[in-house]
C-alpha cells in the first residue's frame, strides 16, 4: 500500500468553513498536498478520529463542541491516546428575520422563552404554552404570528440555543423559580422543562443547513431564524440581525464577552500521526498562526471570532501538549 | 518484474492459449469442425482460462497476503523500545513504508543507485531531504530504526515479488500445459468453459448476499451497543422522538416510522398512477416517435439530484400548498401552518419516481407478446379493456418488481424529506403536517453533533436495522403476493 | 372422394352479410392482397382455402378490422358488414369486432384461469346478469368448444397449462362465448386430433344456424365437409370463388385446379 | 347439441350507431387514454419546471468577472536578496503578494477613475479576489525572471463585484454589508466601462478545482467531474456486468427453492436499504478493513456499486422473466446449452430492461451523496487534477453531487448560483451517458 | 383408403434406435405418461397419434430431455439412444439435443433475421468451415423445408414476420439444418397448406434414409403416408405400436379402432 501524503480532516460543518479556508492556504504556500477537509458532521468526525491511529484512519477532527469524556474514553480504547486540542475561535449566534419583515430588532433570552417553550408554570401549575404572536411573549415585540426557524435536535448550535437562551430566559422570567416550586425543587428536571420547545408547529427544527434557515425566512415574512454570525454576514441583503440581551452580535462584541450566544470551535489532533503525517503540524501551526486566526487574517474577515488567547493556542500546538 | 508486466505475460500467454488451444483440437478433428465435441474457441478458451485464472487468482491472494506478510515480519523485527511514547508500531510501520516506497521512487529517477540504498545510514545520509528532492514527503526526520527496517521491508518485499512472479508464471505456465494436452476432439470444452462462466455467475449473486452480510454486521454491533444504553422497549413502542444533548431523550421510533410510511404511501399515491398510466400510454397508445422522446425526457427526471427536488419541495410546492390551505388560504381552512409537510414531500417524491415506475414497467408491458392483444381484441374489448385485462395482469410481476423499486427508493430519500417534510418527529394523521422519516433521521443522527458513544447518535444504527427489518418483511409480503398473483403467458 | 353431408342440407337465401370490393392491403410496401371482392353470405359456411401466405390469414383479419392493430398494415377498399362500411369512420372497431368474432391461427389463452377465458368476453359486453348466468355462459361456451368435459373439474386451472389442442378449443370456445354474428376461424382445428375436429364442425355447422362462418383451412377435406361456399386465393388474389361442391368438382380456374388436384390423400 | 338453436338471435343492430354500452365503454377507453397522456404530460411538465428553474438559477455561473491590470512585481517583496533562488521566492507566502496587487489595482483607478473614493491601496482588498495572490504566486515562481517586471494579469474579481455584473448584488442589497461599499461599485462602474473590468465565459467553472468558503468565484467543478468519472467508470464495470451475471443465475440457472426465494426477497430489501447505510458499509469494508485509501474516487465507486447493484439486478430478471419460454425452448431443441441459449437469445431479448434498469441504477449512483458522505468525499477537497489514471482512482476526491451539495450549504449566495452552475453539468452529464443507453436500447427493442 | 406409397418401399433393417422402457413422466402430481415401453427404429419414420391432451407432446420431449427445462416436470424408467441410456448422470443433455431435434408445436422463430434463424444450429455445432459454406447449409436447409422460394429475396428480414405456415416450415428448416441424427417433429404440418405439406413429407421420407423420424400427427391420412410405424396414446398409455398398415388396418386394441374410425374423411 503506497503511503497517504495529504492531512486528513474530518468533523464539523461549522468549522468547515473556516478549515477550508486554511486548507486552501495552506496547499498555495506550502509543499504539501492540499489537506482534505471533510463534512459530516462532529460526531461523525470525532467517531472516525477515534477509529484508531494509523494512516486509514484521520489526523485531525474539527467539532463544533468540546469533545466528551466518553469520547476520550472510547479513543482511549482504540489506541488514540494522545490528543492535542486546538481551539480556534468563537462561533456568534445570531438571531435574524426577514429584511422586509416585522420589525425584530431586539430580543431579549425572555422573550424567547416566552414564545417557545412548551409549558409555562401559572399559578402554581404547568400550562402548555398559548403564545400566539411575538406580542404575547413580549408587548414591545411586533405582534405577527410565532414562527421561529430554530437549529434541529441534531445541530450543537442547539444545546447552546437551549442553555444561553430559553434557560437563561427561563431564569430571568422567574419561570425557573416558579417550576422549581411546582417540582419540589428538582434541578434538573425544572432545566430541562425550561429548555422543552413547544411542538405546535409555531417553532420549526431545522435539521439542514442555515441555507435552508434562510430558504424558510424567505418564504416566510413573519419568519425569525437562528444563523451563524458568518452566515449572516454574507446574507446581509436578505436578513435583519437583532440585539441579544441589547448587544448586537459582531466579532468584536464577542470577543469582548458582551454578546451572550457564543460557542467555542475547536479541532483535534491525533499526536501520534504528528510526524508520521507530512504537513499535519504544520497545517496546525498554520492554522493557529496570527496571519490566518489573528484579528486580521482571512478568518476573522470571514466572520470567525478570534479567540484572545490565540498565543496560548499556538503554544499549545508548537508544544504538541496532548490534553 | 513489475507487476504490469507480469500482467501482460499471462495474459499474453492466455492469448497464446487460446490461439494454439484452438490449432490443436482443430488438428485433432483433421481440420474439420464437425468431428470436434464443441466448437473451437471452447477449446482455446478452455486453455485460456486454464493459464490465466489460477495464476490471476493466485496473484491476487498474493498481493493482499504479501504486504500483510512482510509488514507482521518487519515489525516483528522492530524493538519495542524503538516505538516513540504515545505512538504505535503500525504508525511506526507506515512510516516505514513511506520511506520503502520513498527509497523505490529515489531509484527510479536515478537519485540514488539500488546498492546505495541498501546500505544508506541515517546518521551519514538525510534521509528526510532525499525522499523530498524525489517528492516524497515525510512528517520527521527518519531515524536508523525506521530506516533499517525500510530497508529489510524492500528486501523482503523484493524476494516476495520475485517468489510472486516465479509462483504466477509457473501456475500459468502449468495450466496452460495441463489444459492444453487435455486438448482433442472428445474432450468437452463447452461444459468445462461453461462451468467456469456459471462459477462467475454464481459469484456474482454472492455477492448480494455478501453486501447484506455486511450490511448486518456493521449495523449489529452498534445496535446492540444502543440497546444496552437505551431500553429496546422504549425505542419500539416509544411514541415520542425528542433527542437531547444533555442526555435523557426520548427516542421512541413509532413517529418516525409512522412518518415513513406516510410519506411513502403519498409518494406512491402520485407515482404509481402516473408512472403506470405514463407505461402503457408510452407502451400500448402512442407512437414509435412520441415514445423514443418522452421515454428518455421521463428518465431524466429519476437522474435530478435530490437536492434539486428539496429545494422544488422547500420554495416552490410548500409555499403553494400553504397558500391553499394555509390560514386565510384558498379554502379558507387552517390545516397547515409552515411549508413543510408530509404532503409536500410526498408530492414531490412521487414526481421523482414516476420514471421508476413508468420505464420498467413500459419494458414489461412492451415484452408481452401481442397474441395476448390480438386475443383480447379479436372478441371485442376495447384496447383499454384489454390493457387493463390481460396485458397488465400478464406484465404484474415485473410491475410489482418496479413499484417495489419505487417504495424502496422512498423509503431511502433523505434529501427531499430533510426540505420537504421537515425535521420534527411527530405522530399525526394531518397529512398538511410536518414529520421526519427514518432514513432522514439516521442519517441527521450520524452526521449530528451528538457524543459518538451515546445513544443519541447510535440510535442510528439501531433505525437502520428496524426498517432492514422492516422492509424485508415488506419484501417477503410483496413477494408472496406476486407467486399468488402471478400469471405466466406462453 | 368428398363425401360431404351437408351439401344435401338447404341454404336457406343467398343474403349477404359481409361484401367485400377491391380490397388491397398493404404491410409496408408489400401488397399482401390484391384487389379481392367476395360477398359472404349470411348463414352459410365460408371457407378460404390456398397455398401457405398467399394472404388468407391477412384477409380475415380485414374483416373484422383486426389488421388496425399492426402498425404498418394499411387497408384500401369497401368491406360492408350488412350493408355498412367497417371502415367508416363512424364505425367503432371495437361494437364491430363483438358481431365478428375471431379464432387464431396460434392458440393464445389469456394467462388467466380457463373459467376467466371464456367469461371474458361476455363479461366485458356486459351479456350475463348475474353470476349464475355468467357460469351458465361458461359451461356452454365449453361445452360448444367440445371441451367441456375435459376441464370441467379444473375450470380454475391456468388457460395456459392445457395441451395445444385444449388451447385451441378453449379459444374457440372463447369466441362463442361472446355470441358474434360473424365467425372467424383462422385454421381452428390444425392442432386438433379427430374427434376434437369433428366435434369443432359440428360446432360450425350448428352456427350456421344463425352466423356466418368464416374459416381458413389447409385441409381440402375440411373445406368440403364444413363449408358451403369456397374462396381460393393464390399470391394475394382471389382467384375464384364459389359454391364448395363446384369449387372441388368443377374449378374454372386453372390455378385452382393445380392446386386441388395437387393435394394429396 | 340443441340448446343452440334456444338462442333467439341478437336484435340487429346498425354498426354506424353506437349503442350506449358502447358508448359508456368508448368514453371509458377515451378517458384511460386521456389520463395516460396526462400522465406522460405532467411528467413532462415537472420536466420543463424543474430543468427551467435550473436553468434559470445556474446559467450565471458560467460568467465571471474578471480585472485586467499590469502588476509589478517587485523585488524588493518578493526576492529580497535578488538572487532569485527558487526555495527563497517560495518562502514569500500568497499574504506577500497580496499588498502588489492591491497597489496594482489602486494604481488602475487613480488612472481610469480619477476622484472616486477610494483612497488607499487596501481599499481594493474589496474588489479583488483572494486568488489572484496564489494565482500570481504560482506564476512567479514559475518564472522567477518576471521579478522586476510589470506584468498584465487577468484576475478574477471578488465575488461581490462579479454579482454586481450578473444584478445579484444591488446598491441596495450591500447597505450593511460590511464587505463591500457602494463607493466600490461606482469604481466597478467606471472601471467597466474603461474595459478593465469584464464578465467573460468562465471556462475555470467548468474545468477548475473547488475553492474555499471565501472565494465563490474561483470555484469550478472540473474536478469533482473527474471524481464522479471515475467512480462511474468503477461503477459501470462493476455493477452492469455482475448485475446482469447475477440475475442470470438466478433467473436461468438456480434451482427454485427457498434458497433462491430468500436471495430474491433479500436483493429486493438491498434496494430499500438508505443509501447511507452503504457509506457505513463502505467505511468499515473498504477503508478500515481493506485499507482502500480515504476519498477516494475507487472506494465511492464500490460503495455506489453496491448500492446499485439490485436496482439492476430487479430490472434485469424482470426483463429476463418477461422473455418467452418458447424462444429458450427453440434454442435447446437445436442441441443449445443452456448457457448459450441465454447469451444468445435471452439477453438479447432482455436489453432494452436491463438498459433501462442501468440507466436508472448510474442515475441514482450519479447523483447520490449520503454514502459519499462517510467515506470522505464531501467537503472540501479541492484536490489537483490526477496525474493518470491510477491516481484518478486513489487519490481524494469529490464528486459532483457532493460539490453540489456542498456549495448549496455554502453562506455566499455566489455559491448558491455555483450549485446550480454544477447541476446543469451534472445533468449534462447524466444526459450523455442516457443517450448512449437509449440508443442501444433502441437498437434491441422489438415486439415480437 | 390409405394409399401410402412408402409402404412398399422396403424398411432396410429393424435395427432399434431408441428404446423406451417403463417410461414414467408425471407433472407435479399429474401422471401424464404411465409405463411406456417403445423401440424406435432407425432409417424409420414412426408416427405418434391420439387424441389431444393424451400426452404425445410430453413423451416425444421426453426423447432429447427437453422435458428437463420444465421445473415440475419428473421423468422415471429408461430411455436408449443407440444403447446408451440418455438420462445417465454422464449424458450432456446439450449434446443429445444436438443429435435428437426437434420441431415445435407450436411455430417458435428467434425474433432474429431468417437468414440467422437457420444459421444458428450450424453455428454453434461448428458446421460450417466459411461464410460460403454457412450460406450454402442455409439455402440447403430452407430447400428441404420447402420454403426457400418463398424467403430467398428477403433472408435478412425478421423470421417473426412471416406467416404462420412460413413460420414453422422455416422452424422445420432450422432443425435439418443442425442435421440431427433423430428429428422429432410435433404436428409440424398442422400450419401448412397441402402443397406445403406434401413437400414436408417428401422431406420427411427422405430424411429416412439416413435418419430416424419421430412426427406427432392428428391427420390419419398422414400418418399412413408417411410412417412406418405407429404408435397409439390414449390417456397417457401406449395403448398400440406397431406397423403403420398393421395399425390402421387391423388394431388389436378396441381403443385403437375405436379412436381410427372415429375419424372423419
Ligand atoms: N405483420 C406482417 N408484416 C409484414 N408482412 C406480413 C405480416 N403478416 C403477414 N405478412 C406477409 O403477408 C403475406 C400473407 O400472410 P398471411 O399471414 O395472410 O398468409 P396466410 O395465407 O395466412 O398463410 P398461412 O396459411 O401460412 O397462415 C405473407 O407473405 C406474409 O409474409
Ligand atoms: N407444463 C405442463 N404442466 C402441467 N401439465 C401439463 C404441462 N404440459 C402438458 N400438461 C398436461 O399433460 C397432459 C399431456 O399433454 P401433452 O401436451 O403431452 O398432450 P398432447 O398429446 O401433445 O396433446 P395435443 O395433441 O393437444 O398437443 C395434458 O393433460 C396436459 O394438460
Ligand atoms: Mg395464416
Ligand atoms: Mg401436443
Ligand atoms: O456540523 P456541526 O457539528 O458543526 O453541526
Amino acid at each position: 500500500a503506497a503511503a497517504r501524503d495529504n492531512v486528513q480532516v474530518a468533523g464539523s460543518s461549522t468549522v468547515l468553513p473556516y478549515a477550508s479556508i486554511v486548507a486552501e492556504a495552506f496547499g498555495e504556500n506550502f509543499d504539501f498536498p492540499t489537506p482534505v477537509v471533510e463534512s459530516g458532521g462532529s460526531s461523525a468526525g470525532l467517531k472516525r478520529f477515534c477509529e484508531g491511529v494509523g494512516e486509514n484512519t484521520i489526523d485531525v477532527a474539527n467539532a463544533s463542541r468540546k469533545i466528551k469524556d466518553k469520547e476520550i474514553a472510547a479513543c482511549a480504547e482504540a489506541g488514540v491516546t494522545d490528543i492535542i486540542e486546538v481551539r480556534i475561535g468563537y462561533d456568534g449566534i445570531v438571531f435574524a428575520s426577514q429584511i422586509n419583515g416585522p420589525a425584530f430588532n431586539a430580543f431579549e433570552p425572555a422573550d424567547w422563552y416566552n414564545a417557545l417553550a412548551a409549558e409555562k408554570p401559572v399559578d402554581g401549575a404547568m400550562v402548555a404554552n398559548t403564545a400566539a404572536t411575538w406580542a404575547d411573549a413580549n408587548a414591545e415585540l411586533p405582534a405577527v404570528e410565532i414562527a421561529a426557524f430554530i437549529p434541529g435536535t441534531k445541530h450543537g448550535t442547539r444545546e447552546v440555543f437551549e442553555e444561553k437562551v430559553l434557560l437563561q430566559g427561563c431564569e430571568d422570567t422567574g419561570a425557573l423559580a416558579a417550576i422549581l416550586e411546582i417540582n419540589g425543587g428538582d434541578e434538573k428536571a425544572a432545566e430541562k422543562t425550561c429548555m422543552a420547545v413547544r411542538t405546535d408547529g409555531k417553532s420549526v427544527d431545522i435539521d439542514g443547513d442555515y441555507t435552508e434557515t434562510l430558504a424558510r425566512i424567505d418564504s416566510n415574512t413573519n419568519g425569525v431564524g437562528v444563523f451563524g454570525l458568518a452566515f449572516y454576514e454574507n446574507n446581509t441583503d436578505k436578513l435583519k440581525v437583532a440585539t441579544m440581551s441589547g448587544v448586537a452580535p459582531s466579532t468584536e462584541t464577542i470577543a469582548a464577552g458582551d454578546y451572550p450566544v457564543s460557542r467555542p470551535l475547536f479541532f483535534y489532533v491525533k499526536k501520534a500521526h504528528i510526524g508520521v503525517i507530512p504537513g499535519l503540524k504544520e497545517y496546525a501551526e498554520f492554522f493557529v498562526s496570527d496571519e490566518i486566526a489573528g484579528t486580521d487574517g482571512p478568518l476573522s474577515a470571514y466572520g470567525l471570532v478570534s479567540d484572545p488567547e490565540l498565543a496560548a493556542t499556538q503554544a499549545v500546538v508548537a508544544n504538541e501538549e496532548a490534553m | 518484474m513489475p507487476l504490469l508486466w507480469l500482467v501482460l505475460i499471462v495474459l499474453a500467454l492466455a492469448g497464446a492459449g487460446y490461439v494454439l488451444g484452438r490449432q490443436r483440437a482443430m488438428s485433432s478433428a483433421g481440420g474439420d469442425t464437425r468431428h470436434l465435441h464443441s466448437l473451437p474457441v471452447y477449446y482455446g478458451s478452455n486453455v485460456a482460462i486454464f493459464a490465466a485464472m489460477p495464476a490471476f487468482l493466485v496473484l491476487a491472494v498474493w498481493l493482499i497476503a504479501q504486504p500483510l506478510l512482510v509488514d507482521s515480519i518487519v515489525s516483528a523485527d522492530i524493538p519495542a523500545t524503538a516505538v516513540p511514547e504515545g505512538s504505535t508500531l503500525s504508525l511506526l510501520m507506515s512510516d516505514v513504508r513511506r520511506v520503502a516506497d520513498g527509497l523505490d521512487l529515489a531509484i527510479s529517477q536515478g537519485t540514488i543507485a539500488a546498492d546505495e540504498a541498501k546500505t544508506l545510514r541515517a546518521d551519514a545520509t538525510d534521509v528526510r531531504a532525499l525522499l523530498a528532492s524525489v517528492g516524497v514527503a515525510l512528517g520527521s526526520d527518519v531515524n536508523e530504526t525506521t530506516l533499517s527496517a525500510a530497508q529489510e521491508f524492500r528486501a523482503l518485499t523484493g524476494t516476495g515479488s520475485m517468489a510472486m512472479t516465479v509462483v504466477v508464471l509457473a501456475l500459468a505456465l502449468g495450466g496452460f500445459a495441463y489444459a492444453y494436452s487435455r486438448t482433442n476432439k472428445d474432450f468437452r470444452a463447452r461444459n468445462v468453459v461453461e462451468r467456469s462462466i456459471r462459477g462467475l455467475l454464481i459469484a456474482a449473486a454472492s455477492i448480494a448476499i455478501l453486501t447484506t452480510v455486511g450490511i448486518v454486521l456493521s449495523l449489529v454491533f452498534n445496535t446492540v451497543e444502543f440497546f444496552r444504553l437505551y431500553p429496546a422497549l422504549d425505542f419500539f413502542f416509544g411514541t415520542t422522538w425528542s433527542p437531547s444533548f444533555g442526555g435523557g431523550s426520548e427516542l421512541g421510533v413509532l413517529p418516525l416510522l409512522w412518518g415513513t410510511l406516510y410519506i411513502s404511501v403519498i409518494a406512491l399515491a402520485v407515482a404509481v398512477p402516473i408512472g403506470l398510466f405514463a407505461a402503457v400510454y408510452l407502451s400500448e397508445y402512442a407512437g414509435a416517435k412520441v415514445r423514443a422522446f418522452a421515454k428518455p425526457l421521463i428518465e431524466v427526471l429519476a437522474g435530478i439530484p435530490t437536492i434539486v427536488y428539496g429545494l422544488f419541495a422547500l420554495l416552490t410546492v410548500g409555499p403553494l400548498l400553504v397558500k391553499f390551505f394555509g390560514s386565510g388560504g384558498t379554502f379558507g381552512v387552517d390545516w397547515m401552518s409552515g411549508a413543510s409537510s408530509v404532503t409536500t414531500a410526498g408530492l414531490v417524491m412521487g414526481i421523482m419516481l414516476i420514471p421508476f415506475v413508468s420505464s420498467l414497467s413500459d419494458d414489461i408491458i412492451n415484452a408481452v407478446p401481442q397474441s395476448m392483444r390480438d386475443g383480447s381484441l379479436g372478441l371485442g374489448a376495447t384496447k383499454s379493456e384489454t390493457i387493463k385485462q390481460v396485458v397488465l395482469p400478464a406484465a404484474l410481476p415485473g410491475i410489482v418488481g418496479a413499484i417495489l423499486l419505487a417504495a424502496s427508493r422512498a423509503i431511502g430519500e433523505t434529501m427531499i424529506v430533510v426540505l420537504g417534510a421537515g425535521a420534527a418527529a411527530r405522530l399525526s394523521m394531518n397529512p398538511l403536517e410536518a414529520m421526519t422519516t427514518v432514513t432522514a433521521k439516521i442519517v441527521s443522527q450520524l452526521t449530528g453533533d451528538a457524543d459518538f458513544a451515546s445513544p443519541e447518535a447510535l440510535v442510528a444504527f439501531a433505525l437502520g436495522m428496524t426498517l432492514f427489518v422492516m422492509t424485508l418483511g415488506l419484501n417477503v409480503l410483496a413477494l408472496y403476493i406476486v407467486r399468488k398473483y402471478r400469471e405466466q403467458y406462453e | 372422394m368428398y363425401d360431404n353431408p351437408n351439401l344435401e342440407r338447404k341454404v336457406a337465401q343467398a343474403e349477404s352479410k359481409i361484401s367485400a370490393r377491391n380490397v388491397q392491403v398493404f404491410y409496408g410496401d408489400t401488397h399482401a392482397i390484391k384487389d379481392v371482392n367476395v360477398e359472404i353470405e349470411a348463414r352459410t359456411v365460408t371457407a378460404f382455402i390456398g397455398p401457405s401466405g398467399c394472404g388468407k390469414s391477412t384477409f380475415l383479419r380485414c374483416l373484422n378490422r383486426m389488421n388496425d392493430t399492426i402498425d404498418i398494415c394499411r387497408v384500401e377498399g369497401d368491406i360492408e358488414l350488412d350493408g355498412e362500411n367497417i371502415y367508416d369512420k363512424r364505425v367503432d372497431p371495437v361494437q364491430l369486432r363483438a358481431k365478428v368474432g375471431m379464432v387464431f391461427q396460434k392458440p393464445n389463452p389469456f394467462p388467466k384461469s380457463i373459467y376467466d377465458n371464456i367469461a371474458y368476453g361476455p363479461r366485458i359486453h356486459g351479456l350475463a346478469k348475474n353470476k349464475a348466468d355468467l357460469d351458465d355462459i361458461v359451461e356452454k361456451a365449453l361445452r360448444r368448444g367440445a371441451i367441456w368435459n375435459e376441464v370441467k373439474d379444473r375450470l380454475h386451472a391456468p388457460g395456459t397449462g392445457l395441451s395445444g389442442g385444449q388451447q385451441q378449443r378453449l379459444c374457440i370456445a372463447r369466441a362463442v362465448a361472446t355470441e358474434p354474428e360473424v365467425l372467424l376461424m383462422d385454421e381452428p382445428c390444425s392442432a386438433l386430433d379427430p374427434i376434437a375436429t369433428s366435434q369443432v364442425e359440428e360446432l360450425i355447422d350448428e352456427l350456421r344456424d344463425q352466423y356466418s362462418v368464416v374459416i381458413v383451412t389447409h385441409s381440402m377435406q375440411q373445406a368440403a365437409r364444413v363449408s358451403q361456399k369456397t374462396a381460393f386465393f393464390h399470391l394475394g388474389n382471389l382467384v375464384e370463388y364459389g359454391d364448395t361442391d363446384q369449387i372441388f368438382t368443377n374449378p374454372h380456374d386453372p390455378r385452382t385446379e393445380a392446386y386441388i388436384t395437387g393435394r394429396i390423400g | 347439441m340443441t340448446d343452440a338453436t334456444n338462442n333467439t338471435p341478437k336484435a340487429k343492430t346498425s354498426l354506424l350507431t353506437v349503442s350506449p354500452r358502447v358508448k359508456k365503454r368508448n368514453a371509458q377507453e377515451a378517458r384511460f387514454k386521456a389520463y395516460g397522456i396526462a400522465a406522460v404530460a405532467t411528467g413532462l411538465v415537472f420536466l420543463v419546471i424543474l430543468l427551467s428553474t435550473i436553468l434559470y438559477n445556474g446559467v450565471g455561473a458560467f460568467q465571471q468577472t474578471f480585472i485586467t491590470v499590469p502588476i509589478y512585481l517587485d523585488e524588493a517583496k518578493l526576492d529580497k536578496n535578488g538572487n532569485r533562488d527558487i526555495e527563497e521566492i517560495k518562502k514569500v507566502s500568497t499574504f506577500g503578494y497580496t499588498p502588489l496587487i492591491q497597489d496594482a489595482i489602486f494604481a488602475a483607478i487613480e488612472e481610469k477613475a480619477p476622484g472616486s473614493e477610494i483612497t488607499s491601496a487596501k481599499d481594493t482588498k474589496a474588489l479583488i479576489s483572494a486568488s489572484a495572490a496564489a494565482q500570481i504566486r504560482d506564476v512567479v515562481i514559475a518564472n522567477p525572471d518576471m521579478i522586476g517586471k510589470s506584468v498584465e494579469f487577468r484576475i478574477l474579481a471578488a465575488s461581490r463585484v462579479d454579482g454586481y455584473l450578473k444584478g445579484r448584488v444591488t446598491r441596495d442589497s450591500i447597505a450593511r454589508d460590511k464587505n463591500i461599499d457602494a463607493k466600490h461599485l461606482d469604481v466597478v462602474d467606471t472601471l467597466r466601462s474603461k474595459g478593465i473590468v469584464k464578465r467573460e465565459f468562465n471556462m475555470a467553472f467548468i474545468t477548475g478545482a473547488d475553492a474555499s468558503e471565501s472565494r465563490p468565484e474561483q470555484a469550478g467543478i472540473g474536478v469533482s467531474m473527474l471524481g464522479s468519472l471515475f467512480m462511474m467508470l468503477v461503477v459501470l464495470v462493476l455493477s452492469l456486468p455482475i448485475g446482469v451475471a447475477a440475475s442470470i443465475y438466478l433467473e436461468e440457472f438456480a434451482p427454485q427453492n427457498k434458497w433462491t426465494d430468500l436471495i430474491e426477497v433479500n436483493i429486493s430489501n438491498l434496494a430499500a436499504v438508505p443509501s447511507i447505510v452503504f457509506g457505513i458499509l463502505g467505511l468499515a469494508v473498504f477503508i478500515q478493513f481493506a485499507g482502500l485509501p480515504q476519498s477516494a474516487p475507487l472506494v465511492g465507486g464500490l460503495v455506489l456499486t453496491l448500492m446499485t447493484l439490485p436496482t439492476i439486478i430487479i430490472s434485469t430478471r424482470a426483463s429476463l422473466k418477461s422473455v418467452p419460454p418458447s424462444i429458450r425452448d427453440a434454442a435447446l431443441g437445436l442441441g443449445a446449452s443452456k448457457m448459450q441459449s441465454v447469451f444468445h437469445h435471452v439477453l438479447p431479448l432482455a436489453m432494452p430492461g436491463i438498459l433501462t434498469g442501468t440507466i436508472i441504477g448510474l442515475a441514482q449512483a450519479l447523483g447520490e451523496t449520503a454514502p459519499l458522505l462517510l467515506i470522505g468525499m464531501v467537503g472540501y477537497i479541492a484536490s489537483n487534477y490526477p496525474s493518470g489514471p491510477i491516481s484518478g482512482f486513489m487519490d481524494p476526491n469529490s464528486a459532483m453531487p457532493a460539490q453540489i451539495y456542498e456549495w448549496a450549504k455554502r453562506a455566499d449566495p455566489a455559491y448558491y448560483e455555483r450549485a446550480w452552475g454544477g447541476i446543469i453539468i451534472l445533468l449534462v452529464f447524466l444526459i450523455t451517458m442516457n443517450i448512449i443507453a437509449i440508443i442501444l436500447r433502441r437498437r434491441f427493442e422489438r415486439r415480437w
